[in-house]
């Protein structure tokens, strides 16, 4: 099975072909959905065929590179069109095809009568192709490509409204900042090839290659250089600071897009990056450092927005850039296999509540369109007490949504716990892991309140859409709900594969089966960073068990204060808003970050660009070219006057030359 | 006592003996001759011309009538280049002067006589030969720039070359007379072996002073500033196709002269007039090129233009080594037909009276007469030196002359000039090309003549463009 | 001897002597030029059949020319991996070019044609000539056509960018060709053969003028930066086919010229010039890059694109480096096919709206799907996204940059990536995104069959070259090869150091110094 | 005793006084006297230098000055003839339809 | 010494003469001072011992050249040059001369006679005589210049004709 890997990119880029040459001849849109479903359903059966073909090899000889074709052979360096096959790599492209495929079927009924719908279903169909490309990848260049393909199908899909403005510029923003968090991947990847090329003769890009000579690589210096602009990169693609604006715009796009790539996949791939090389990150502590950091103050930054947005799909968003710094803070404290696996429940729930806000939308669309309303679909001001009318949404989106919180039994607490556990205990960071964990425990209470908050207002309460258009709701068909079960099935039980230890031990020794299965990729980074950090320093089965009941409480706290504030007392969060208007404000606008940008980098460009252009380019460089040619001119007019017509100046021309020749030669 | 004849040796001035003795047939037959049928006459000249260039005895080197002239290859290539250029310009007279109302059959003669005249500068080895075929040229070429006597613009021309011209022969004089006096000879052998026995001579002022005033008469002759002021008046007047003869002819005659002189009996000065040289050089390149740029009246342009290709061949002149002159002596062949088949459009374009020599006015040329207008293209992209025309190859053999023998600044300022020189003949085909035709050329009429002139011309800058082997050869065994 | 280069060079002048007797019938003249073209391409596809990846010149033919005085020129042409793809480029370009005004050009069509053929006589020839001399001849061939076509067919200002174009460029070339003549008279009695004066050991000092000169008349051609003030110009007032030839082949003829003459033939002022060239080439991209942000006109913004690119094409170049000099001219093939197709693109909107300027159009998208397809295709190829033809060139040259002593300088030009982004997606966006308002687009005819088979090909490039570089760079790698060893052997002095290792220093105060043994080992 | 340079002088004078005519006058043909001044001048010179090397082409050469001379004067004076009946006047101030 | 005398006297009125050429207002007086300096120059080269040269001058220059100045004068009915007798820049123009006077002058009084010295001594004038010493140089050795003179005369007279016959 192993050997037929290319598979898993082929199928999906087949249906993009397909969709995307002949789409818009097919136009039914049931082959349409059905082609791009059935190509990421092919991988997905692919994928469980490789799943299912390692955990039947042994744990050493779970590596399986594929060579499909030599890509760019130039002197010593050398990269090929190959995948490299390992846990890692297969859980990615287990969470991809799997909530891929779902994803693609949720589409089918999510854009039914969307004009396009071929374009969205090729779309997709890349996107996927280039997200298992960038899981897949054997080496940094073939990651490159689906790290700048999904980045482009991000594009495509964002502005997939393109005639909406708003659409366009989000797809523009993204692809750029995107772009700059490639330029950080490039020079990073720049840096350890010459880097290791030039002290160590070993010129390569592959990541085993990579893995084996990691041990040349020194502790901090050139490698802090090059992993920090690696996760220059996994903050673009990943949405962290200070690269984060781009996917709350980005949910201009429609919402199974925003489910697939802004929350399940593409966003994760700066935390799979990570994990990949998670032996180089590891020899530098600072950067290290800064992921942990970075990652901390995102999910907290994120969380607080979150709290103040009305757009269903934006506080998704922000929940999403807060749940993604929940990674980032694993990684950054060397907790990979928990990061992953955050990565891996949070593509399920996040996932499911993408899909649920879309069909929730979908239905309000719908009435509201019926009702001939200019209400905004997506505004949870306009909603409330859905959950009669949409039971298995409502349903599915509430045990997401306590995934997501950190309820215990639901898969989001396994995952969360454990990276807030691991930011407490490992060693890497000192006295700081204190404070990372207190500013990943408060971000959870935020999360618990806002996702909350959200099915508060979504869900409960008093309808508060028109009356006209409340009779037009109704639950949206199968096709979407299908998806939405399952995932939702999975938000909630998916956890269980990786059972923290200390409950694993509870129920008769169960291992933790996640950790275990991505034990031989992280093992080599654990080495190393048990070079430099003492183990098990504070290991405290008590203290676990604090930490573990602390955050649950933490995360009780925050439904709590939701449950207060919207369910009990609608009147609250207008005080609260009258009473600090200010802080309010600035929460409500993303604390003026993208207006920040604007002024520090937007704007400044544009204005430069515009001086460059014409105050330097038309005016001293142009204007030099022309006036040479100007001031030739004029000494041309200048001196045609010399030519006056008079024989006798002539001759005094000629005499006075000849004299001064003469003079000269003679007299010299 | 006896009259002892020397050694006469009539082969040594056998073609100018050819075309004088055609020349004064033809003012015989001239008179027999009617008003419209003066072609003949033109064809008995280019017969006259054809048989000429058959009687150059290649190869020997003949010295005459007591080494006044010597006929060698050198003074063979030259007399190529005035015989070409004298037939040339009689294919485009005809017409011209047909349309001018002056066709008077003395044109033929005078041109006959004019290019013996250059045929005896190219061959002089004598200041007396030199300065005798300079008079005969300049006369024969004051009359002919003053031919169209009805015409005011063509009586002033020719009047101011006359008095300029005088002017300058004072000078030229002047200096011969000083060489004269330093060295006791008019031979140019005699003197260079004077110069080079005795160190009096050398040190002689007059000697010195002779030579840069010789330098000057013949700066005039070939435009070289500050000595080129006539010129733009002169060309813009003259008779146009009297303008493509003086521009290409005795320009070359006036370098054949000066070479010859110069090198032969001037070895010992050479770092002096070398110097000199590389300033006029250019002065000269520099002013034709920088007034030309504003010239509308494409006459005077062009006038400009030779000016600033005589600053070109003077580069070559500089180095005189023998990619400069064989580069001097093929630049001048091809100058010849680049510069007369440009003239021979012109002569196409302008009306009775030439009140339509200006560059505004070939708005749209290329439209109405596009093979006309390409050749034309062909010739100032020639003169603009472009490959692949000859005026590249040309111009490529001067300045490499003068990178040879270390000139590279003289090599630069010239090429920067031909770069400058690109805009004033662009400019024409902006006009002929990428301006909408505001008239029909409609009396723009195709002579035979003129369209073999035009196809000599074409061919003569496109075949030793691409392939220059043979020319360059014979310009190389030509050598003084 | 092996005529196949002399033929593929010449096929073009014997369609331009066709030209000349046919009769003023339009379609017969398009058809003609068009198959002229096509044969030329196709013949020089057998190049790439026969052509064996070794370091040596083939498909040499050397035959006396010139031969006078102090001189010997010959036609000597021959082709290496450098060349040959460039060679493929051109005649891959014409056809397609040709196509591409077939109803833009309504008025003196044989002309034009005419001077499309010469023109590609002069871009095959100064591809494939092995004699300076020759080569030269050529170089200056190309300009006359190229004036013309934008002298006669242009826009409103074409007269002002004709002229621009041509003085500018002769000014650089000359000064070439007097340094031409100096290394002649240095290398002493000879040929022009660039092979020959290739192993002259010529002095630094005087190696310094030659590149000077040298690398003026290239750097005018590529153009860089502070002289690449006629590209915008020229480029705007072009006519489609003449913008497209201008960007994909005669720019390459600066950047040709680099890496053909100014380098090898003066290692020692290459490896001092370095770190001039690499500054300019990054404010090159930098600056055009920023400018092209900001313009208004669709085709100006495009010619910017170009000083940005071949100031990436540069940087790869100077790497001196096999990835980077690979890079460089995957970079040149690159941006041959990415902003050709864009002017190509640009030339399809403004034969229909007569208007280059972003704000006139908007939403086109829903007007013109075909279009905005293939437009956002090529935009991305030019933005370099990887599986494009653009990433692959650009990876290798900031990889070659980055592993040679410009480091500092690839990092600066790799801030080029964003910036591109930046201005082609703007540029996307408000040209084929948001609300089709004004009424004269919104009756806009998608691309007809003729464009999409004019395009076709450019995309079937763009990601052949990006998925599947392997037998271009294959080709090319023996010749770049060649180039660096003669290069490094013949540079006495190297201005910039070589790569320094930073050593493992670079471990931060407070750890423990650690032996360099892999510590899984270690532990076990 | 009368030297070589005192004829040399004398015609150096007279060289330059016909130069100054050249210059100054307006009168075509008083410059046209001027210029044969000035070739006179020469002459002298010439034949100066004849008679002080003892070499007489020195005189033969002033010989066909003369007829130099000659043959301008009748070409020249036919020129300004022309050119009088045209424009009523030999002034060189009036012969600048060109110019510039 | 009478010799110098007669030398200077001459000379002085030659000189004067032109400058008289240079000054008179009336081109009739300016060309009766001409030939009142070509008088003296073939003083001079009597002098000099070529009498055949200064009867060639009187013949030729003051006889015949110059009559068909004074002729054409007469003819072209200039009496005299109504208001303005110098062109405008007189001043630089006579500096220039001025100039032109010293660097001639000096020059020529540094240079030496180093010509090589012939055989023509004032004994074979005197022997021979001038003129048929003149003769036999012309037509021997001078051959060529004396028949290319006659093409030359041949070429003013055609154009003369062209140039100002009345009716051609």
């Amino acid at each position: 099975m192993f050997d037929n890997v290319w598979l898993i990119p082929l199928l999906p880029l087949i249906g993009f072909l397909v969709n995307g040459l002949f789409g818009k001849k097919i136009k039914n849109e049931a082959v349409i959905g059905g082609i791009g479903t059935l190509a990421i359903f092919g991988s997905f059966l692919v994928s469980c065929g490789i799943l299912i073909q390692m955990i039947g090899t042994s744990p050493e000889h779970r590596v399986f590179e594929k060579v499909i074709f030599p890509w760019i052979h130039s002197g010593n360096f050398k990269a090929d069109m190959a995948f490299l096959v390992d846990p890692l790599s297969v859980v990615m492209i287990m969470v991809v095809t799997g909530v891929g495929s779902l994803i693609h079927l949720y589409s089918i009924g999510y854009m039914h009568g969307e004009e396009g719908f071929y374009r969205f279903f090729a779309y997709l169909n890349l996107f996927c192709m280039s997200m298992l490309l960038l899981v897949l990848g054997n080496n940094l260049l073939v990651m490159f490509i689906g790290w700048e393909g999904v980045g482009l199908c991000s594009y495509l899909l964002i502005g997939y409204y393109f005639h909406k403005k708003s659409a366009g510029d989000a797809a523009k923003k993204a692809f750029v900042m995107n772009r700059v968090g490639d330029f950080g991947f490039l020079v990073g990847l720049f840096t350890l090839y010459w880097w290791l090329g030039s002290n160590q003769n070993i010129w390569t890009i592959n990541f085993m290659e990579l893995k084996q000579a990691s041990h040349l690589l020194p502790y901090g210096g050139v490698v802090t250089v090059a992993t920090l602009c690696f996760f220059v990169g996994a903050t673009g693609k990943s949405a962290q600071i200070p690269l984060f604006t781009w996917l709350p715009d980005a949910m201009e796009g429609p919402t199974p897009v925003s489910a697939l790539i802004h929350a399940a996949t593409m966003v994760t791939a700066g935390v799979y990056m990570i994990g990949r090389m998670s032996f180089i990150f590891i020899k530098s502590p600072d950067t290290m450092m800064v992921i942990a950091v970075v990652g901390a103050a995102t999910a907290i930054f994120a969380a607080t927005i979150g709290t103040a947005q009305n757009d269903i799909k934006r506080v998704l968003a922000y929940s999403t850039v807060s749940q993604l710094g929940f990674m980032f803070l694993a990684m950054g404290t060397g907790a990979f296999a928990a990061g992953i696996f955050h990565l891996m429940t949070h593509a399920f729930f996040k996932a499911c509540l993408f899909l649920g806000s879309g069909s929730v939308i979908h239905a309000m669309h719908y009435a509201l369109h019926h009702a001939h309303s200019h209400d905004d679909a997506q505004d949870m001001r306009n909603m409330g007490g859905l959950r009669k009318a949409m039971p298995i949404t409502f349903i599915t989106f509430l045990v997401s949504t306590i995934a997501i919180a950190g309820i215990p039994g639901f898969s989001g607490f396994f995952s969360k716990d454990e990276i807030l556990w691991q930011a407490f205990s490992n060693p890497y960071h000192g006295g700081l892991n204190m404070i990372l964990w207190g500013i990943g425990a408060v971000a959870a209470c935020f999360t618990a309140f806002y996702m909350f908050r959200l099915v508060f207002m979504t869900f409960y309460g008093d309808c508060r859409i028109q009356p006209k258009a409340k009779s037009h709701l109704h639950e949206s068909p199968l096709v979407i709900t299908i998806p939405l079960m399952v995932l939702g099935f999975l938000a909630a039980v998916g956890g269980y594969i990786g059972l923290p230890k200390l409950i694993g031990e509870l129920f008769g020794g169960i291992p933790n089966y996640f950790e275990l299965w991505l034990d031989p990729v992280f093992e080599l980074a654990q080495e190393y960073g048990h070079t430099y950090a003492q183990v098990g320093g504070h290991h405290n089965v008590a203290l676990e068990w604090g930490l573990m009941g602390g955050s649950v409480v933490i995360a009780l706290v925050g439904i709590t204060i939701a449950f207060t504030m919207y369910i009990k007392n609608t009147e609250l969060p207008g005080k609260f808003t009258s009473t600090f208007p200010a802080l309010h404000r600035a929460v409500y606008n993303k604390w003026y970050i993208d207006e920040l940008y604007d002024f520090l980098f937007v704007n400044p460009c544009k204005a430069f660009g515009n001086f460059l252009w014409k105050g330097f380019d038309v005016l001293v460089v142009d204007g030099i070219v022309n006036g040479v040619a100007a001031v030739v001119k004029g000494w041309s007019g200048a001196f045609r006057y010399t030519a006056t017509g008079y024989v006798h100046n002539y001759a005094f021309v000629m005499a006075a030359g000849t004299m001064a020749i003469l003079g000269y030669y003679i007299f010299r | 006592m006896e009259l002892a004849l020397p050694q006469l040796n009539f082969m040594a001035i056998m073609p100018e003996t050819v075309l004088s003795v055609v020349a004064m047939a033809l003012l015989l037959i001239n008179v027999l001759v009617k008003g419209e049928e003066k072609a003949y006459l033109g064809y008995l000249s280019l017969a006259g011309l054809v048989g000429a260039l058959f009687s150059i005895p290649w190869g020997a080197k003949i010295s005459g009538f007591s080494d006044m002239v010597l006929q060698d290859n050198f003074s063979a290539f030259f007399t190529v280049i005035f015989i070409l250029c004298a037939g040339l310009t009689i294919l485009i007279s005809d017409g011209y002067f047909k349309k001018e109302g002056c066709n008077h059959g003395e044109l033929y003669p005078l041109i006959l006589f004019a290019t013996v005249g250059m045929m005896f500068m190219a061959k002089a080895t004598d200041l007396m030969t030199v300065f005798l075929g300079l008079e005969v040229l300049s006369v024969a070429l004051y009359i002919l720039a003053g031919f169209n006597r009805a015409n005011t613009k063509s009586n002033e021309a020719g009047l101011k070359y006359f008095l300029l011209g005088a002017f300058s022969t004072g000078f030229l004089l002047y200096g011969m007379a000083l060489i004269y006096g330093a060295t006791g000879s008019t031979k140019i052998v005699k003197i260079a072996a004077m110069a080079a026995q005795s160190s009096a001579v050398m040190n002689n002022p007059m000697f010195l002073a002779g030579m840069l005033l010789m330098a000057t008469g013949f700066s005039f002759k070939i435009a070289a500033a500050p000595f080129h002021m006539w010129t733009p008046d002169v060309y813009e007047g003259a008779p146009t196709p009297i303008t493509a003869f003086m521009s290409a002819g005795p320009k070359a005659a006036g370098f054949a002269a000066f070479v010859r002189v110069f090198v032969i009996a001037f070895p010992t000065l050479m770092p002096q007039w070398s110097e000199l040289l590389w300033i006029l050089a250019v002065l000269t390149m520099t002013t034709g090129n920088i007034i030309a740029l504003s010239q509308d009246n494409i006459k005077r342009m062009l006038a400009y233009s030779s000016i600033a290709h005589a600053g070109y061949a003077l580069v070559g002149f500089t180095a005189h080594n023998a990619s400069g002159v064989s580069g001097i002596m093929f630049y001048l062949l091809t100058y010849t037909f680049m510069n007369i088949g440009a003239f021979a459009i012109i002569i196409l374009v302008g009306k009775k009276g030439e009140p339509n020599n200006n560059v505004q006015d070939y708005a749209g040329f290329g439209v109405k007469h596009p093979v006309l207008a390409l050749c034309m293209s062909i010739f100032l992209f020639s003169l603009a030196g472009i490959p692949p025309t000859a005026g590249f190859i040309g111009k490529f053999y001067l300045f490499a002359g003068a990178v040879q023998e270390g000139y590279i600044w003289l090599a630069i300022i010239g090429v920067l000039n031909s770069a400058a020189s690109v805009y004033y003949y662009l400019r024409v085909m902006v006009f002929m090309y990428m301006k909408s035709p505001e008239e029909e050329f409609d009396w723009v009429k195709l002579s035979p003549a003129i369209m073999l002139c035009i196809l000599i011309a074409v061919a003569g800058v496109l075949i030793p463009g691409i392939i220059p082997n043979s020319v360059l050869n014979l310009a190389t065994l030509s050598l003084p | 001897m092996d005529f196949s280069l002399s033929l593929i060079t010449f096929i073009p002048l014997a369609g331009v002597l066709l030209l000349l007797v046919m009769p003023r019938n339009n379609a017969m003249l398009r058809g003609t030029a068009l198959c002229v073209s096509l044969v030329g391409f196709i013949a020089s596809i057998s190049l790439i059949c026969e052509f064996k990846p070794i370091a040596d010149y083939q498909f040499v033919e050397n035959l006396p020319w010139i031969a006078a005085g102090s001189f010997q020129m010959n036609y000597h042409v021959g082709i290496d991996g450098i060349s040959l793809w460039l060679v493929i480029l051109t005649t891959f370009i014409m056809p397609i070019a040709i196509l591409s005004t077939w109803t833009a050009v309504e008025e003196r069509v044989k002309e034009y044609m005419i001077c499309l053929l010469l023109l590609e006589v002069g871009m095959l020839g100064a591809f494939v000539s092995l004699d300076l001399f020759l080569f030269y001849i050529f170089w200056e061939l190309m300009l006359i056509p190229m004036y013309f076509i934008i002298g006669i067919w242009g826009g409103k200002n074409r007269v002002y960018a004709a002229v621009k174009f041509f003085i500018y460029t002769m000014v650089g070339s000359l000064l070439m060709l007097i340094a031409i003549m100096y290394i002649y008279f240095k290398a002493g009695a000879g040929d022009f053969d660039i092979t020959r004066f290739y192993s002259i050991g010529l002095d630094p000092a005087s190696q310094t003028w030659l590149f000077l000169a040298f690398a003026l008349a290239f750097a005018i051609k590529v153009p860089m930066f502070p002289l690449h003030t006629w590209l915008p110009d020229a480029h705007t007032e072009a006519p489609t086919a003449g913008s497209v030839i201008l960007a994909a082949v005669l720019l390459k003829m600066g950047t040709y010229g680099f890496v053909r003459f100014a380098m090898p033939l003066f290692p020692d002022a290459t490896a001092r010039f370095t770190p001039l060239i690499a500054t300019l080439a990054v404010i090159g991209i930098v600056y055009a890059s920023l400018v092209a942000m900001v313009q208004e006109d669709v085709k100006k913004l495009v010619a910017y694109s170009s000083v940005a690119h071949l100031g990436f094409v540069m940087i790869g170049l100077f790497a001196l480096n096999q990835q980077g000099i690979a890079g460089g001219m995957l970079q040149m093939i690159n941006h041959g096919i990415s902003t050709g197709a864009l002017f190509l693109i640009v030339g399809f909107i403004y034969e229909r709206r007569h208007t280059r300027l972003i704000t006139d159009f908007g939403g086109l998208s829903k007007q013109m799907p075909i279009f905005a397809t293939i437009f956002m295709i090529v935009t991305f190829s030019s933005i370099g996204l990887p599986g494009t033809n653009g990433f692959v060139g650009e990876f290798l040259v900031l990889l070659g940059g980055f592993e040679s002593g410009l480091r500092t300088w690839t990092i600066i030009a790799s801030s080029g990536v964003i910036l591109s982004a930046v201005y082609m997606l703007w540029m996307f966006q408000r040209v084929m995104f948001g609300e089709l308002t004004n009424p004269k687009n919104q009756v806009l005819k998608d691309l007809n069959a003729r464009e999409i088979v004019i395009m076709a090909p450019l995309i079937v490039m763009i990601f052949v070259m990006g998925i599947y570089p392997t037998p271009f760079i294959d080709k090319m790698n023996p010749s770049i090869d060649r180039l660096i060893v003669q290069m490094k052997q013949k540079q006495v002095a190297h201005v910039v150091a070589p790569v320094t290792a930073p050593g493992r220093a670079g471990i931060p105060a407070g750890y423990p110094e650690l032996p360099s043994g892999h510590p899984a080992g270690e532990a076990k | 005793m009368i030297t070589l340079h005192h004829y040399l002088i004398l015609s150096g004078i007279l060289f330059s006084i016909g130069a100054l005519g050249v210059l100054i006058r307006r009168n075509a043909i008083v410059i046209f006297m001027c210029v044969e001044l000035m070739l006179n001048a020469v002459n002298l010179t010439f034949i100066a230098f004849s008679r002080y090397l003892g070499n007489i082409d020195g005189q033969i050469f002033v010989f066909f000055v003369m007829t130099v001379a000659a043959a301008e004067a009748a070409v020249g004076l036919a020129l300004m003839i022309a050119f009088y009946k045209n424009r009523e006047s030999i002034d060189v101030e009036d012969m600048n339809i060109m110019k510039l | 010494m009478p010799e110098i005398l007669f030398f200077t006297l001459v000379a002085a009125v030659a000189i004067l003469s032109s400058i008289l050429v240079v000054a008179m207002r009336n081109p009739i007086n300016c060309a009766l001072s001409l030939i009142m300096t070509f008088f003296c120059l073939a003083t001079l080269y009597v002098m000099l011992d070529a009498p055949f040269m200064a009867a060639v001058q009187v013949i030729v220059y003051a006889g015949a050249i110059m009559v068909l100045i004074v002729f054409v004068i007469m003819l072209l009915n200039m009496r005299t040059e109504t208001s303005k007798n110098y062109v405008h820049g007189v001043l630089v123009s006579c500096i220039v001369a001025v100039l032109t006077l010293f660097v001639i002058s000096g020059f020529l009084k540094k240079s030496p006679l180093t010509g090589e010295p012939g055989l023509m001594t004032t004994d074979l004038v005197d022997k021979v005589g001038h003129t048929e010493l003149i003769g036999r140089a012309m037509f021997s050795d001078f051959l060529l210049p004396f028949e290319i003179t006659s093409i030359l005369l041949l070429v003013a007279i055609v154009g003369s004709v062209i140039l100002a016959k009345r009716k051609l």
